[in-house]
């Protein structure tokens, strides 16, 4: 037995992304988001997407891009008060934004990724957010049906991943990625570096091979993940 | 955002809520710098939602790695113990449970404990982030925020008026006025910043304000 | 167990059923064997529900680590590019389809391709495992089992009389007889075991059992 | 800040258990199983509990003990088919069992473990398994809503853990163990090493402290672990 290669180049991996297709990226805020693979998007002009990721990025920053394009017709999402135009689109109505809680839509997606189809939970309840939401009576207390959210194709940023697809992420750029690769109908995974079978401890392994499709090599980081100077 | 001398005596107020051995999640905003109040050898774990237990101190732009921020995007660090982890299990810490305390921002406090701090309908709708779960599930809720709103209005009032975060959730509200507790009789006066008066608090509150018998213990 | 050149013709003629590039899970028992039949340099990943991916060669005794083990208890090792998880993620793999494949053992499957092969009302009922998920979630499902139980009984039947593992969930059996595959017409022989005719199989088997036109391929 | 230190002697931290509790276990088969905190179980004498654990061991290891010495009232799990008493009791009535597909339970106490009331799903749709359980329709699907496990009190086995709490299991030992750590009101893990503070990597942690109550060190590792020869 050995493992297959899955490595595969940027362009050809993005091609398989329809327009209108649903696309989960990772990242919170910048650690974890995959500019490049979202810089092969607007690129190759794919539109009508559905994007469901944590937040919007900030101006001039990966789902920024793609709003200021006009690609995006839905964001399913968390926050988006970094990001001026997405608010500015949301209350023009150019884009449809879905809000969810952010640990109700972690476990969506994570719901989606295990194959369930639907949590229940109480978080939310008192709130405009699970309106018309279907409700369930459990343990004498209402509580609110959420439903899995899966997607055509998760876009992950790693810091390092094998040729057989095993990721390893650092630090907060985690987040929703080992979420988002079990949800996806295709996974496509950029990595910082690609390191041969074996180099990654079986032990820590963030997301394991079987769950992802294509691993794309970055040839330079891009210039979004730099620290910048806060006020 | 500078903090007068009043502000940053409220902080300090702040960062004596938490208790030894406590997990806590300071909220984006004013909460966070409650961090740069806490004793270099005082055990406590600090929780942030984005994937981190173990907070270390906040990083210079020269010291920063890029991946290792908190909730509010500012460059932290991590202390020996710490642990990343995804948004899954972050949330599943915060659900069960696990939190001790959270402190965190608010455009509107109720005096039946409704918080509502994520939604202004028509003018600003950041979305609710964490903070929903933040609210419902921390087993301690303290608001920490200015007494009024930019425009002098009280944030403190009988009956919340934007969309909800969270029903009857908050216990405490500290501001640069006062310190505040949620009662089921309503907002009941505990502490008052040094020099003010509690009238001029009763005043700047949007619901009735139950005082102490004796003096007020100020901060 | 000790098995016939029958059996291990049937082994080795399961493992002509995994194609390059598959994430396969082998089912405690006779499934388990097949892993001794694939070469060294094929591309396959080898899964076990409780918690690796990329299975490697079963270890002896002395070489065994006593933390690796296989969902049927056997000593197992790793191959480069192997990954450890907990039971949840493990599962999740299986129930969103990303298993190409699995093989498992069986009570009875019947011809409308119902598995039951958990559950012996009154006699034996050792639970369903992962045995449920992996019959209803894997894009396929191949039986590999013994044709008759040690009575002589038939495992192929018109329909379970034994508590149902998963319905219809069944595309192929595969026996020391023969190669039968669930169609809507019910079961249809495919491959015959060198030197059997197709009567005995058919005799062996408790359900209706088509014949392909032409020769049948044997193994 | 620093992290507050959580080591417990065993003798108090089982101590804390009170016959009828519902105890989770981990391990699958041998990896994993805390063979000590059973051992120290049975010295205390607590019983008339519920245990939760993916299999009942084998004979003469584990589980089988609280079985030998009628300690348990009920039994979750997923297979008892390698013990013959756990199979004999249910027969006679002396114990009650209740069976869940494997991922079910793990997805179950996950459930409980993330603050969920629930999760909905069609595995085991067609068996006797979900015979009873609440019904949804869900996309015009009949889904099964299958309640969240919770637990007084989870016993781990850690290959490492720090004095935090945090851990880290070994191979194909870590099964049940990160689902249990965040679906009980106390957690303790026992562990073959005790580290100091930042001697896991914060990226490799499998359990984060927060989860862990009690972290007790094994003076001895059980022979338990042993390896055996099968037929």
């Amino acid at each position: 037995m050995k493992l297959p290669d899955k490595t595969t180049a940027m362009a050809e991996a993005v091609a398989r992304i329809p327009s209108g297709a649903t696309v989960m990226l990772s990242g919170f805020g910048v650690p974890g988001t995959p500019f490049a693979l979202i810089q092969e998007l607007l690129r190759q002009g794919q539109d009508n997407l559905t994007i469901i990721k944590n937040d919007a990025n900030e101006t001039g920053m990966g789902v920024d891009h793609l709003l200021a394009q006009g690609r995006i017709r839905r964001l399913i999402t968390t926050h988006i008060g970094l990001n001026p135009r997405a608010v500015a689109m949301m209350n023009a109505g150019e884009i449809e934004v879905e809000f969810c809680a952010q640990g109700i839509l972690a476990e969506r997606i994570r719901a989606g990724g295990a194959g369930l189809k639907a949590i229940v939970t109480d978080i939310g309840r008192d709130t405009e957010l699970t309106r018309g939401k279907p409700r369930l009576e459990i343990g004498g207390d209402s509580a609110v049906v959420e439903l899995a959210l899966r997607c055509d194709v998760a876009l992950i940023h790693a810091a390092r991943a094998d040729t057989f697809g095993n990721l390893a992420f650092a630090a907060t750029a985690r987040n929703f990625a080992p979420l988002i690769a079990m949800a996806a109908d295709m996974v496509i995974a950029e990595a910082e570096e690609i390191v041969p079978l074996g180099a990654l401890p079986p032990d820590h392994v963030h997301t394991p091979g079987p769950f992802v499709d294509h691993v794309v090599a970055l040839e330079a980081l891009s210039e979004e993940y730099g620290v910048v100077r806060r006020a | 955002m500078a903090l007068s001398g009043a502000h940053d005596r409220m902080i300090a107020r702040a960062a004596r809520e938490i208790a030894p051995g406590m997990v806590v999640n300071l909220g984006i905003g004013l909460p966070t710098r409650v961090i740069g109040h806490i004793p270099a050898d005082f055990p406590v774990c600090l929780h942030t939602e984005n994937g981190l237990s173990g907070i270390g101190p906040t990083l210079p732009y020269e010291a920063a790695d890029r991946n290792l921020i908190d909730a509010g995007g500012a460059y932290v660090s991590t202390i020996p113990g710490s642990a990343f982890f995804d948004s899954a299990t972050s949330f599943a810490l915060v659900r069960t449970g696990r939190l001790d305390l959270t402190m965190l921002g608010a455009f509107e406090v109720a005096a039946n404990g409704d918080l509502a701090n994520w939604k202004i309908p028509g003018r600003f709708t950041p979305g609710a982030g964490g903070g929903i779960e933040l609210a419902q599930k921390a087993r301690r809720v303290i608001v920490l925020t200015t007494h009024t709103d930019r425009a002098g209005n009280p944030k403190l009032v009988s009956r919340c008026t934007l969309p909800l975060t969270a029903a009857g959730c908050v216990a405490r509200v500290l501001t640069e006025m006062a310190v505040i507790d949620v009662t089921p009789q309503g907002f009941a006066l505990r502490e008052i910043a040094e020099g003010l008066d509690p009238a001029t608090v009763a005043a700047a509150t949007g619901a009735p304000l139950s005082l102490p018998e004796g003096e007020i213990p100020t901060f």
